[in-house]
């Protein structure tokens, strides 16, 4: 039942927060979000003690053979945690800003948490693709009402792509489920389908696209760029904090097991694609000057590590994309807050007119390293264990791939660094000098994450113990 | 294939005989009308040519042959000619299927008197009768003249419109008789003795009206309604175009004044005559002799209501035609079936 | 599908075959007069023989211009009530063989008839006097 | 049989009503009543047929199929009707008479649905098609609209033709006009019967629009007015569906299936193609929603191919979704003053709840889940797919469906992030409620498909 | 006859009758084309009624009731179709379906 309240939640909410005015929809916003993180935590609990009482199923379509199965597992479980979380650093962090038309903001908002919240949990695959589109509707909305000034091509780009892969998935889903046994459209069946070697190897392809757009992998990635730059600061960190997990979580929950013959057959290949990210987006990122496509680019590149490592398949690698999940999502939303508050007090995005921010706001300036360092995976911040086990995971499936993708890690540390060093220090000029620090809410947020990043780079038992089920799962499947 | 030579020689007389008398009861319908009317005026109609102007037609005819041909420039030629050439040849081929008598038996050859016995001849003279408008819409309308063609949509409008309800009035008949064939509707009346008209009179009445209007007569005369019209659809025409729309109208006349005698009055029998013992073959020319005269007395019937009533107004003759006649003709047609099968079963 | 032989017997194609020797003979007739008359008559042709009469007045524009709708709506309905009527005939040929059930449906055929013929009564659509 | 008797006696008590009611308001009353009157009807023979079928004379045989496909066309009116029926009265002075064609056409469509005989075939088509010329054309000012009466009525009764020469071949070919009793696809193929169906097929392709037959529809859908394109466009449109997949499925089975299946992917193939191409660069909304009527048709062409429960099915579906999304389309479209995309312009500023309910009819018509276009997609490409071979037509049919997105976007987009001052007639809150209940049922479709299948 | 004859005779008419549609420019013409494909229609339904008549079928009158429906539909498209024409003629004072192209743009 809780299952079912975490995506009931942010619906209901959602809805309602259309039909309110003023300060309502803000309140609305953060009460809802803070009643998921609630339930949440509660199911975390439960989930220790009785995981099965987290499933629940029930008729939807039963002409079709598609029923409401809700379900989560230590993966659904712990990326549920990081949405929940995120949704309320989100709403804090604007908790100041006044959006126009605020109703359809939050509301749409809401909507995305509830879709996201949605595919996490789905056990149905024709429930999945629906939560997968409902997910992307509302931060469609969200990016070409609030974004920047080229929103409308952008988010179009990038709605056309995700809605193209999707159905291709979506035939991909309809083949298999012709062939399941029993018409069905449950996880079991379709695990159990057993196709022949060659109709999966034709069918990866299908689901591969779709979630390549989604994480994105190059060279399905030109969309994401984009529009992170074009998308108001908090949708962005909606899109690339969990929703690129979406790509992720589906490779490792339909596409590997149901698929595991051509998964194996195409692993290679969707290796290859994921370091040839990796590398690109680096090196793009070197170059470039704009704040927010640095970041966007960053995440390309770690988002490649990530899928790399679930292609090369094997516990350690596994552990570790589900342990990166959690913190690449955390720590990316951190920087991107930092973004946000740079943005919202000096109005540029350039790196080249920024810097000497130390001296106006040490506590920001503090926040950002540790948060960047946390992003390049420093030993004692939570990146470290999670790029370690993949690292170490794809080590064993080739050590080529690792040591090229190796390379990317060291990209990812010049390009940090470059920019923390051009945000931070540096001579301040006229427009930095009027800087000022974290207020109350942006601090409370910040000081989350920061909490977060150090407790998990010290003791992150828990997440790998949460995590534990679900690659022992994932291996068996396979 | 064998051919019936005989058979192909008896055909082409008798279809010289039906066109040659034909011609000749039209023009002498023309002599007979203005007679008529000089009676009913009381005066004394054609009497210069010949003895009681017998020989006017002729006159009348030679004339015609003889008159300059004119085609007005802003005419349509071909269509100018076609007009009243196909008014004259429908106006000739309604004949083929009337049994002008029964069969005779020359030098052991059974011949009949009838062109061609069709088992869809009431279908076949309503197929040709609707041709004859072409006729007239051609003449009107490649006149390019305002009369002419107003005459024309007006007759095209009168006839289709009464061909409604003859046609109803046909089926009630069908339904009667159960054969289209005119030859086995006369051997049915021959046999009951019962004329058809006793059994429709309903049917007959809307079938004489609809004769009227079918054939342009007065009271139906508006396509040609001189003090409106100048004449009507023949008015850019002459020499024997004119004549030829002037003959196809008698001859329809007479067509349809021997369809009625066929259809509803018996056709070629009288009571009584059957009954005769006479050879056969006098049997069949005495019938002949009686078709002839019932359908000269339905002829007469056309000039006497001719001088008699008044042309309709557009507007009564639509009225009638659409409002009357095709509900009374629906009507009667329910009466005759219901009252068969009410009596067959 | 019920059309029965009790009438439609004995034509061959050759029956028709003399209405072929009728109709040759009508258009020789016809041709041969006119191509005579073409012959037999004078030929004097003026300029104002050839102008349309106009009952002796000045020729005012192009006779061929659209008339009244009303002629055309006539036609129009003759076209349909006379396919309606077509329907009478097979119907008329075999009532007697369908009885009684035949010509209930006849009745709503004719009722249906007539429910379009008051339509257009009503509709005035054959109301000449405006 | 009782919507075809219904909506029939509909027709002729509409011809009736204009003659003796004068007030234009309490006709279109009268129709909706009696609207609802044949609804029922329809779903009361739902309840007596009980699964079974019911057989006049070998001429018509109504199956629960034809019973729910009318009540599914039934519905769309009645909500057309309520939507847009006021706007019949500004297209010209015989409002009656254009709910009397509407309804013949409704019971051209009701017969589509359930005939058994290639006679009752060619009465249903033309039943459907020649009010529709009239109704094209009911705008008598206006050349356009005339012009679009004219081209479709030549069109139209070309396809005409071709279908019955195809008929009449199959009548050649075996003697039989009853579906029951062709038997075409048992062993050998006749070519008589084989040019016979391709011929059908060519024509039935005209009369919904499938390309290369597809020229018309553009400019018949762009110049009539905008009320009756959207019934044509919508309702009509899914009539014609019925009557082909009730005949190629009823009839063409066997071997002779092989022959037409591909002769029909690739009209489906160039029908998707071409619709979805060509409505991308159209400036006007209406024009768009023409060829995007083209693109759907290739949609609904799938389920024609593909013999199985889920073309049944998918096709009643797509009918529902697609009808009811785009009549609620038109209904705002009928409103407004500028049919371009411009014209779109800053509506959701104005009037956000009527961006918001064609936001989701957009939607719908994309295939986006949530909304009934999805499932109606869903079923027609279960369907593709489960044919078998034909996964090359699936792979166009879905970038078509990723095309489509953006030019039914576009609307979307013109509305909610371009600013403008659109020019929008008064929309009363009647109005407004109906769109409402117009989403509502996209939705409900959309998340529930159940609730219609279960009856099929 | 053999119905060869037939089935030549209507399919050249049905022929003439679409090139007629695809060729000429005359609304008119056009439609009396199309008139004259419904008719061999007509003509080759009767033919094959014929057919299979003598070859002892019982239906095969079915045909011919097909003819009288194929008639009545010519019917109500001719009444309809007329009446489109002389609006379109009113409207544009012509009919030629060439100069119809306003509707493209």
């Amino acid at each position: 039942m809780l299952t079912v309240l975490l995506i009931l939640i942010p619906l209901v909410t959602g809805l309602i927060a259309f039909g309110l005015k003023g300060s309502g929809p803000k309140t609305l916003g953060l009460i809802s979000s803070l009643a998921s993180l609630a339930v949440t935590i509660a199911a975390l609990f439960q989930f220790r003690s009785a995981p099965e009482s987290l499933s629940h199923s029930c008729n939807w379509i039963p002409q079709l053979g598609a029923g409401f199965s809700v379900g989560l597992d230590g993966m659904g479980m712990m990326l549920s945690l990081l949405t929940s979380i995120s949704f309320v650093l989100i709403f804090i962090v604007i908790n100041k800003r006044e959006y126009d038309r605020a109703n359809s903001f939050y509301a749409l908002m809401l909507l995305s948490q509830a879709g996201l919240m949605g595919v996490f949990a789905a056990y149905d695959a024709m429930l999945f693709y629906f939560f997968w589109e409902l997910a992307l509707i509302p931060v469609y909305f969200l990016c070409s009402l609030w974004g920047g000034e080229k929103r409308i091509p952008v988010t179009f780009k990038f709605f056309v792509y995700t809605f193209a892969g999707s159905l291709l998935m979506l035939i991909g889903i309809i083949y298999i489920y012709l062939q399941t046994p029993d018409h069905s459209f449950s996880y079991a069946s379709f695990t159990t389908a057993a196709l022949p070697k060659e109709t999966q190897s034709c069918l990866f392809w299908l689901f591969f696209v779709a979630f390549a757009i989604k994480m994105p992998i190059f060279p399905f990635h030109t969309w994401q760029p984009d529009t992170y730059e074009q998308s108001p600061t908090p949708v962005t960190m909606v899109l690339s904090g969990i929703m690129v997990k979406m790509g992720l979580f589906g490779v490792i929950r339909w596409l590997l097991p149901v698929l595991p013959q051509g998964a194996y057959v195409w692993s290679d290949v969707a290796i290859v694609l994921s370091i040839i990210g990796i590398v690109y987006a680096s090196c793009i990122a070197i170059v470039q000057s704009d704040f927010k496509r640095l970041i966007a680019y960053s995440s390309i590149a770690h988002i490649g590590l990530m899928s790399a490592a679930i292609f090369a398949n094997n516990e350690q690698s596994l552990q570790g994309v589900l342990v990166q999940f959690f913190n690449h999502g955390i720590n990316i939303i951190g920087l991107w807050i930092i973004v946000e508050i740079i943005q919202d007090r000096l109005k540029v995005k350039s790196l080249n007119e920024l810097g000497g921010i130390a001296a106006y706001a040490p506590r920001m300036a503090t926040f950002l390293v540790i948060i960047s360092f946390a992003n390049i995976a420093l030993p004692l911040t939570n990146g470290f264990i999670g790029e370690f086990l993949m690292f170490s995971g794809l080590y064993q499936y080739n050590p080529w791939f690792m040591a090229v993708a190796g390379l990317g890690v060291i990209l990812g540390a010049v390009y940090t660094l470059n920019m923390v060093q051009k945000v931070i220090f540096g001579q301040p000029n006229q427009l930095t000098e009027t800087t000022t620090d974290l207020r109350g809410n942006e601090l409370l947020a910040l000081g989350v994450i920061v909490a977060i990043i150090l407790v998990l780079g010290v003791y992150p038992k828990p997440m790998l113990e949460l995590v534990q089920s679900t690659t022992e799962l994932v291996n068996k499947v396979y | 294939m064998q051919v019936d030579w005989f058979f192909i020689l008896e055909k082409v007389l008798l279809i010289t005989g039906v066109l040659i008398i034909s011609l000749v009861v039209a023009m002498y319908s023309t002599w007979g009308e203005r007679k008529v009317a000089g009676i009913m005026q009381d005066r004394l109609g054609p009497n210069r040519a010949g003895p009681l102007g017998l020989l006017q037609p002729l006159a009348d005819g030679g004339k015609l042959f003889f008159k300059e041909e004119i085609i007005p420039g802003a005419s349509n030629r071909f269509l100018f000619i076609l007009g009243p050439s196909l008014a004259m040849t429908v106006a000739c081929m309604t004949s083929a299927v009337i049994p002008w008598g029964d069969t005779l038996t020359i030098a052991g050859h059974t011949v009949s008197l009838q062109v061609a016995d069709v088992n869809i001849g009431i279908l076949y003279i309503f197929g040709v009768v609707s041709l004859g408008v072409y006729g007239i819409m051609l003449g009107g309308w490649s006149s390019n003249n305002k009369f002419s063609l107003l005459s024309s949509i007006r007759a095209a409008s009168q006839i289709i419109s009464y061909e409604l309800a003859m046609g109803m009035a046909l089926i009630a008949l069908l339904m009667v008789t159960g054969s289209l064939s005119l030859k086995d509707i006369v051997e049915q009346q021959r046999q009951s003795g019962v004329w058809n008209v006793f059994v429709q009179p309903l049917g007959f009445i809307i079938f004489l009206i609809c004769s009227f209007a079918e054939t342009n007569r007065s009271p139906f005369d508006l396509a040609e309604a001189e003090n409106e019209l100048n004449g009507g659809y023949h008015l850019e025409y002459s020499s024997m175009k004119l004549g030829f729309f002037l003959f196809a109208e008698y001859i329809n006349m007479f067509i349809s004044s021997a369809l009625m005698s066929t259809l509803y009055f018996g056709g070629y029998h009288i009571w009584g005559l059957d009954s005769l013992h006479v050879s056969p073959n006098i049997v069949t020319i005495l019938g002949t002799l009686v078709l002839f005269i019932k359908t000269i007395c339905f002829i007469f019937f056309f000039m006497w209501v001719r001088w008699t009533i008044p042309r309709f107004r557009y507007d009564q003759l639509m009225r009638l035609g659409w409002n009357y006649l095709i509900p009374i003709a629906l009507l009667n047609m329910l009466i005759t079936g219901g009252w068969i099968l009410w009596h067959q079963h | 599908m019920f059309i029965d032989t009790v009438i439609l017997s004995a034509t061959t194609p050759f029956s028709y075959f003399p209405i072929v020797l009728q109709l040759i003979a009508a258009l020789g007739f016809v041709g041969l007069t006119m191509f005579a008359t073409h012959f037999l008559g004078p030929k004097r042709k003026t300029q104002d023989k050839l102008e349309t009469f106009e009952s002796g007045i000045e020729r005012h524009g192009n006779a061929r211009q659209p008339v009244a709708i009303k002629y055309f709506l006539v036609a129009i309905l003759f076209v349909l009530f006379d396919v309606e009527v077509i329907f009478f005939y097979p119907y008329a040929i075999n009532f007697r063989l369908l009885g009684w059930e035949g010509f209930v449906a006849m009745l709503m055929f004719v009722a249906f008839f007539m429910v379009g013929f008051l339509y257009i009564l009503k509709k005035g659509a054959l109301k000449w006097e405006d | 049989m009782n919507a075809l008797i219904s909506t029939a006696l509909s027709g002729v008590l509409m011809m009736f009503a204009g003659l003796f009611v004068k007030n234009k308001q309490s006709i279109k009353f009268v129709a909706i009543v009696a609207l609802l009157i044949c609804f029922a009807a329809n779903l009361a023979e739902l309840c007596t047929l009980q699964g079974g079928s019911r057989t006049l004379y070998g001429m018509i045989t109504v199956t629960n199929f034809s019973v729910l496909f009318n009540a599914v066309a039934f519905g769309a009116t009645l909500l057309y009707f309520m939507l847009s029926g006021s706007a019949f009265e500004k297209v010209g002075e015989h409002v009656s008479d254009y709910f009397a064609l509407v309804f013949f056409i409704l019971s051209g469509i009701s017969l589509a649905s359930s005939f058994s005989s290639l006679l009752m075939l060619f009465l249903a088509i033309e039943i459907i098609s020649i009010p529709q010329y009239i109704l094209a054309g009911s705008d008598k000012k206006s050349p356009k609209s005339s012009e679009a009466s004219l081209k479709y009525f030549l069109m139209g009764s070309f396809s005409t033709g071709i279908l019955l020469m195809g008929i009449t071949l199959i009548y050649g070919a075996t003697g039989s006009f009853l579906i029951s009793e062709l038997g075409i696809g048992d062993g050998a193929i006749s070519p008589l019967a084989l040019c016979g169906v391709i011929l059908i097929a060519f024509a039935l392709s005209f009369k919904v629009s499938a390309a290369p037959f597809h020229f018309w529809t553009p400019d018949v859908y762009d110049g009539s007015p905008s009320v009756f394109t959207s019934f044509m466009a919508t309702v009509v449109k899914a009539g014609s569906f019925i009557a082909f997949i009730r005949l190629f499925h009823g009839a063409f089975t066997g071997t002779i299936s092989k022959d037409w299946q591909l002769l029909l992917a690739l009209v489906t193939a160039a029908t998707l193609i071409i619709g979805n191409f060509t409505a991308v660069f159209q400036q006007s909304v209406k024009r768009m929603l023409a060829y995007s009527s083209i693109a759907q048709a290739g949609f609904m062409l799938l389920s024609v191919i593909a013999f199985s429960d889920f073309a049944v099915k998918g096709i009643i579906l797509y009918a529902a979704a697609y009808s009811i999304a785009t009549i609620g389309i038109f209904a705002v479209l009928i409103k407004m003053k500028d049919y371009t995309f411009d014209g779109f312009n800053g509506l959701a500023k104005k009037e956000p709840l009527v961006a918001a309910v064609t936001t989701i009819c957009l939607l719908s018509l994309a295939g986006i889940p949530l909304t009934a276009g999805f499932f109606a997609k869903y079923y027609v490409l279960t369907a593709a797919v489960q044919e078998g071979n034909l996964f090359w037509l699936v792979i166009i049919a879905v970038i078509c469906a990723a095309i489509s997105v953006y030019y039914y976007f576009r609307v979307i987009m013109a509305m909610y992030f371009k600013s403008g001052e659109p020019g929008v007639e008064e929309m009363n809150g009647r109005f407004k409620f109906l769109l409402v209940v117009t989403a509502a049922i996209v939705i409900l479709l959309g998340v529930f498909p159940g609730l219609l299948l279960q009856f099929a | 006859m053999p119905v060869q004859y037939y089935i030549f005779l209507s399919i050249a008419l049905f022929c003439i009758g679409v090139m007629g549609v695809l060729m000429r420019r005359n609304a008119i013409i056009i439609f009396m084309c199309v008139e004259l494909m419904l008719n061999a229609v007509n003509l080759l339904l009767v033919a094959f009624s014929k057919m299979w008549a003598d070859a002892g079928r019982v239906d095969a009158a079915g045909a011919q009731i097909f003819v009288f429906f194929i008639m009545v539909v010519a019917a109500a498209e001719v009444a309809v179709g007329l009446a489109i024409i002389v609006m379109v003629y009113r409207n544009s004072q012509s009919v030629d379906v060439n100069i119809m192209n306003r509707l493209k743009n």
